[in-house]
């Protein structure tokens, strides 16, 4: 029999992970929005942002808070340089080309690792961090509240950054429409490159917390890209902030049906979920804003 | 991408006779090798779903990043029907190709309505499902254990010649390479058919080809019926070959995927593009790139793809072979 | 990275250079696959630097040269049927070991008998390979044995009443699951919670607390690194009140250990083998193989590693004693009996390791500590292990 | 056609449009920038479906029709950004149009002699064999009229094949109109900018304003309507 209690602690755990969601997927959904770029190596650079994290740890004892910049300029710099070596030379083809392009990325990036750094597991280990907190029953770790509340602000914060810097509303602009943003005399071919490495940027602090809550190794890019895709359909194309409730929707689903049903069902749930709003409303569950 | 001196241009039927004629030829010089036999299987097969990849694709204009779902799903309906319903594996592998199909329908009606990246993805999704069923409906598939002892298909004889294909590399080579010639010989056939004109007019521009007449809806499903069902087949035939199934192999992403890195490769704007280009990345993995890096060679093959995406998008045969007028 | 191959390499030109002046006898060709990329690169890397051991330690120890052919089968059916078709076929291989997979053995062992050429995995463990009465098919580990150290630990050990078990929806894991429950049911405990999972589950916390309320006294997960390092993570917050956390395999390696700090301490878990679990009268073997493998590669050696060089080794043996020819091979490796780092090993008609079980450990203060069977154990379990909040 | 409209969210496009067309008329359309045109031809067309109202071509209810059963019936259009099937070779654009136009497949020998004469009476038959993406800009609106052609239409709708011409292949373009009209029995819609053109060349005018009708008659009695003029020079708007 399944206590109440459980059903309240598996419904916040799916929030939780549905935060986590959100911020796996941010640099994904902010690409595909502004650029229509699908980023298929999008799960690697959060992948390297887990392992920038990692290796300061472990080798210098920095703590992932502090490392987090560190892992966001080398997803930002590794978003750039793609941008830079590939991207812009394929800028007009079809939408294929690129995401052939971008796969073609995260193979490599994978293998790297697995040269650089073997297959093993990485996890980021903090004291203070797996500490738990108790709420009558209820139980969350520090990290994973922590994680969650920089996830929000990780969405709210490039929300702002769009709407209220001025590299922000060029980044609109040219999205919405590039040649008259051209004639408005922004450098289009620049600003690609800016969101580029900012897509990179937010997959690169993702990563110290995909080594905190789970853990990192080279395979792990691949199914964090789909899943990342499968949030940015939820959510609907352009829409950041729906990026937090597509994810909890995506999060709590999955752990009620496993509380209800069973576990078998779970990876089900989501792909259904997919299909179902892909197919009756392509547009997402909270339209198209930029 | 302008190669150099690419004065020489060819018809599409002569590069395809050209790639034919050596396929025919390839055991003699390997001189029956069953290590670079079984090697070039693998590329044929993967040159045979990447070309059935490509009449959704290259004729009618409609990506597909679910490919997967067809081959897993061909590979697994040709087992069950031949270990269960005690089919032939011929009539099982043919049993699997119509299974194909009509999966194909149920799924694409829906999908079609869907354009670009959101087409191949929906696509995706559904072989996703594919695969959770797989695992999950245990007393049809075996679940996650998979099924063992797959028969190979039944031997053939002719006059004195016998094709044993439990045994015999070159017996599934030929084989392979048989599928790979119906699979091209339809995709041209359906190029010059009534339905083929209307795939070209889609894949140029939907609302322009309905406005001459041309009904999208069913062209759209002709063109992943036809994809689909020998992907299928592909799939079924990969079942008898390695007798053995599971959801991970069967449904393996590197079914989606691998075809169109081939497809690309080869060039999508030919038939005979795409298995020229599985049989090229193939050779390159396999005695290339595996040389010099023992694992994560695969590293290589990434590289190698986004260096073709940027700099020769029209793929190896793309700037050679002329397509054919009407 | 590349200061380590460049090292490698000459260390491999000075053996090899050792080897020509003692070479005398004909080199030995052995072969080998596992999936030395792809999701399984991990396994597959362990079990090939474990052979690559055994074969140099052989030549030292025998003065016969080994050529040692690997092949990386990609985790793809269709490659390890290649990398048969490459050892046997054209390397002609003496024999062959490795392979790692059910999916992947499968079809290459199948290869490998149509060759009639002798081999040995350690990475298969699904029954069905064995029911298909090869002559050249032999393994070190098989299910039965693990899904009994852990059934057996659970009733005689801790006696416990209502277990959970959670698996990986993978092959293997489903395998040793249900055996599990299957060996548990018949000695009266029971399984009220049952439940697979997907591979790249990250939230386990719903699964947990089904067991929490249906009040399990021992979670059993069946499943890889991943999952424990997960339903671990997950069990802490929780505070699940469980009194023994139990993992199938490749829990409590150093890998383990060093990810997870003080939350691996008191876990469970079964293994062929952990350093310093060999029975004494191959702990010699064992502490050569150790010292050897530190040397080589600089790190501790895992368990897959120890399977693939005592695989290596065993074909090396038998093909040096019989001359290579495979009927001999076979027969020799057929009549083996020995004790052995991973117990005693000797193969049973259908090439099944006859004696095998597995051994049930519980990490403490960073070690393993057998605590079952009793004959091996080196402690006593610490059972219920203290909870979750104080580790 | 009664009562038409097309929103676009809050936007109404064409407003309840009323108006009918004569069996062989040759009928032009006109308005300012936005007035609702290229909307009421994609309507008519069947790319997109009315809000509201019903389109019937005789006798026979087709607003709810797809694209190409319209064209099945004999509704035809070009398109203002022409269309072609850019890999295709002209002829091959053409060919394809006679195949499908209709829904009973002609013999391949009645194809092939519709296709030539489409493509001489279009002035194409020298460039048939390039490729679409090769024709400049004036061939490729002929090859706009050429493929609605091939699909044998009763109505043919013309979006600004004019528009972007040079004077000269206006004048060239006038007369295929005319004898399309005139010598096939085609009925035809125009839309277009040339004022003077359209003038000269149909027999009566519809004049679109927002979506509205403002002026259905006689094209000279067009340029002397207040309303009409209001339009076009940019007066206050009405409502």
């Amino acid at each position: 029999m399944i206590s109440g209690s459980s059903i309240v602690q598996s419904l916040l755990s799916g929030l939780l992970e549905g935060g986590n969601y959100a911020l796996y997927s941010l640099g994904l959904a902010f690409v595909f929005g502004i650029l229509r770029i699908i980023n298929l190596a999008h799960g690697e650079v959060v992948v390297l942002g887990g392992y920038v994290a990692y290796w300061t740890l472990v080798r210098y004892g920095v703590g992932p808070v502090l490392s987090m910049p560190l892992a966001a300029a080398a997803g930002g710099a590794l978003g750039w340089l793609t941008y830079r070596l590939f991207l812009r030379r394929v800028r007009e083809a079809p939408e294929l080309n690129t995401l052939i392009l971008t796969f073609g990325v995260g193979i490599f990036l994978t293998n790297l690792f697995l040269q650089l750094w073997t297959g093993d597991l990485r996890s980021i280990e903090v004291d203070w961090l797996q500490r738990p907190l108790t709420l009558g029953p209820i139980r969350a770790s520090v990290g994973e509240l922590a994680a969650f509340g920089f996830s929000v602000a990780a969405v709210l914060g490039l929300q702002a950054f769009l709407h209220r810097t001025r590299a922000g509303k060029a980044i609109r602009v040219t999205a919405i429409d590039r040649d008259s943003a051209a004639l408005a005399g922004i450098d289009v071919e620049r600003v690609d490159r800016g969101a580029f490495a900012i897509g990179g940027l937010l997959a690169g602090i993702a990563g110290p917390v995909l080594g905190i809550l789970a853990n990192v190794s080279p395979g792990v890019g691949g199914p964090l890209t789909v899943k990342a895709f499968i949030l940015t359909v939820l959510a609907g194309v352009g829409s950041i902030s729906g990026l937090i409730a597509a994810g909890m929707i995506l999060g709590v689903g999955e752990a009620l049906t496993v509380t209800f049903f069973s576990s078998s069902y779970r990876e089900l749930f989501g792909f259904t979920l997919f299909l179902g709003i892909l197919l009756a409303r392509p547009s997402g569950l909270f339209g198209r804003r930029i | 991408m302008r190669w150099p001196g690419s004065g020489l241009r060819v018809t599409e039927g002569t590069a395809a006779a050209l790639f034919f004629g050596a396929l025919a030829l390839l055991p003699l010089a390997l001189s029956f090798n069953p290590y670079y036999l079984s090697i070039l299987v693998a590329a044929l097969v993967l040159g045979s779903v990447a070309v059935s990849w490509n009449v959704l694709a290259g004729l009618c204009g409609q990506v597909s990043f679910g490919h997967a779902g067809f081959f897993g799903l061909g590979a697994y309906a040709s087992a069950i029907l031949a270990m269960r319903a005690g089919w032939s594996p011929w009539l099982a592998m043919a049993g699997a190709g119509v299974a194909g199909v009509a999966v194909s329908l149920l799924i694409g009606l829906p999908s079609f309505k869907l354009r670009g990246p959101y087409f191949a993805l929906a696509i995706l999704g559904f072989a996703e499902v594919l695969k959770l069923l797989a695992l999950n409906l245990d007393s049809l598939t075996g679940g996650s254990q998979g099924i063992f002892g797959v028969p190979p298909p039944t031997a053939l004889r002719l006059g004195g010649l016998t094709a044993d294909f439990e045994a015999s590399r070159t017996a599934n080579y030929y084989l392979a390479g048989l599928l790979l010639l119906l699979v091209w010989g339809a995709a041209v056939l359906l190029r010059r058919s009534r339905a083929g004109v209307a795939m070209a007019t889609v894949h140029a521009d939907e609302e322009a080809a309905a406005g001459i007449g041309v009904p999208v809806l069913r062209t759209k499903a002709t063109a992943l019926a036809v994809s689909a069902f020998f992907t299928a087949l592909l799939g079924a035939f990969y079942a008898h070959y390695v007798h053995y199934l599971d959801p991970d192999s069967a449904f393996d992403g590197a079914w989606s995927i691998m075809p169109i890195v081939a497809a690309l490769f080869g060039g999508m704007s030919t038939l005979v593009g795409p298995a020229v280009g599985a049989l090229v990345i193939t050779g390159l993995d396999e005695f290339l790139f595996k040389r010099l890096f023992e694992s994560g060679h695969q590293l290589f093959f990434g590289l190698l793809l986004a260096a073709v995406i940027v700099w020769a998008p029209s793929g190896l045969l793309g700037g050679r072979v002329r397509r054919p007028t009407t | 990275m590349i200061a380590r191959k460049t090292w490698r390499l000459v260390l491999a030109a000075g053996l090899a250079a050792a080897w020509t002046q003692a070479g005398a006898a004909p080199a030995i060709k052995l072969g080998a696959h596992a999936p030395e990329t792809g999701s399984l690169a991990k396994h597959g890397q362990e079990q090939v630097k474990g052979i690559r051991v055994a074969a140099e330690e052989f030549s030292k120890r025998t003065g016969i040269a080994v050529d040692l052919k690997v092949y990386d089968d990609e985790s793809q059916p269709q490659k390890a049927v290649a990398a048969v078709e490459k050892l046997a076929g054209i390397e002609k291989v003496a024999g062959i070991v490795g392979g790692y997979g059910s999916n992947l053995v499968g079809p290459a062992s199948e290869a490998a008998e149509r060759y009639d050429t002798p081999y040995m995995t350690t990475g298969a463990v699904d029954t069905k390979l064995s029911a298909r009465h090869f002559k050249n098919f032999f393994r070190l580990n098989y299910m039965p044995g693990y899904a009994a150290a852990q059934a057996n630990t659970i009733r005689e050990l801790f006696q416990a009443k209502k277990v959970a078990i959670l698996f990986n929806s993978q092959s293997a894991t489903t395998e040793i699951a249900e055996a599990v429950k299957g060996q548990l049911a018949a000695g009266g405990v029971q399984v009220p919670v049952f439940e697979k999972f997907e591979k790249g589950t990250t939230n386990y916390k719903p699964l947990l607390l089904k067991a929490r309320d249906a009040g399990c006294e021992v979670l059993l997960v069946e499943g890889y690194f991943p999952d424990y390092v997960g339903t671990i993570k997950d069990a802490k917050i929780l505070a699940l009140p469980v009194k023994a956390y139990v993992g199938a395999w490749g829990i409590g390696t150093p890998e383990f250990i060093r990810e997870l700090g003080p939350m691996s301490e008191f876990v469970y878990g079964t293994s062929i083998w952990e350093m310093g679990t060999a029975p004494k009268a191959a702990r010699a073997e064992e502490a050569r193989f150790v010292e050897a493998y530190r040397a080589r590669f600089k790190e501790d050696p895992s368990y897959i590693a120890m399977l693939g060089y005592l695989s290596a080794e065993y074909m090396l043996d038998a093909i040096a004693k019989g001359g290579g020819a495979a009927a001999r091979t076979r027969d020799l490796l057929r009549a083996m009996d020995a004790v052995t780092p991973i117990g005693r090993v000797a193969f049973d008609e259908k090439g099944d390791p006859r004696h095998f079980t597995a051994v049930l450990f519980q990490t403490r203060a960073g070690k393993q500590v057998v605590v079952y069977p009793r004959d091996r154990a080196g402690g006593e379990a610490k059972y219920p292990a203290v909870p979750w909040s104080t580790r | 056609m009664r009562g038409l409209s097309k929103d676009y969210g809050k936007l109404r496009v064409v407003s309840s449009l009323t108006f009918d067309v004569r069996e062989g008329e040759l009928l032009g359309v006109i308005g300012p920038n936005g007035a609702g045109k290229t909307t009421l031809f994609a309507l008519l067309g069947g790319t997109i479906a009315p809000t509201e109202g019903e389109i019937r071509f005789r006798g026979q209810a087709v607003e709810r029709l797809r694209p190409d059963h319209r064209c099945h019936l004999g509704i035809a259009r070009t398109f203002q950004v022409v269309r072609p099937f850019a890999e295709l070779t002209v002829r091959e654009n053409v060919r394809a149009a006679a195949l499908f136009g209709k829904p009973e497949v002609p013999p391949p020998g009645e194809i092939r002699a519709a296709v030539e004469e489409v493509l001489a009476l279009t002035g194409l038959a020298p460039v048939a064999a390039s490729p679409a993406r090769a024709l400049s800009l004036p061939q490729r609106k002929r090859l706009e009229v050429a493929r609605a052609l091939a699909t044998r239409p009763r109505l043919l709708l013309l979006d600004e094949v004019l528009a972007g011409l040079n004077p000269r292949a206006v004048e060239e373009a006038i007369p295929l109109i005319r004898s399309l009209h005139a010598d096939r029995g085609i009925t035809v819609l125009v839309i277009e900018h040339n004022l003077r053109a359209i003038m000269g060349l149909s027999q009566r005018v519809l004049v679109l304003n927002f979506g509205e009708r403002i002026y259905d008659g006689a094209p000279q009695g067009a340029v002397e309507d207040p309303e009409v003029i209001r339009a076009y020079l940019g007066g206050p708007a009405r409502a």
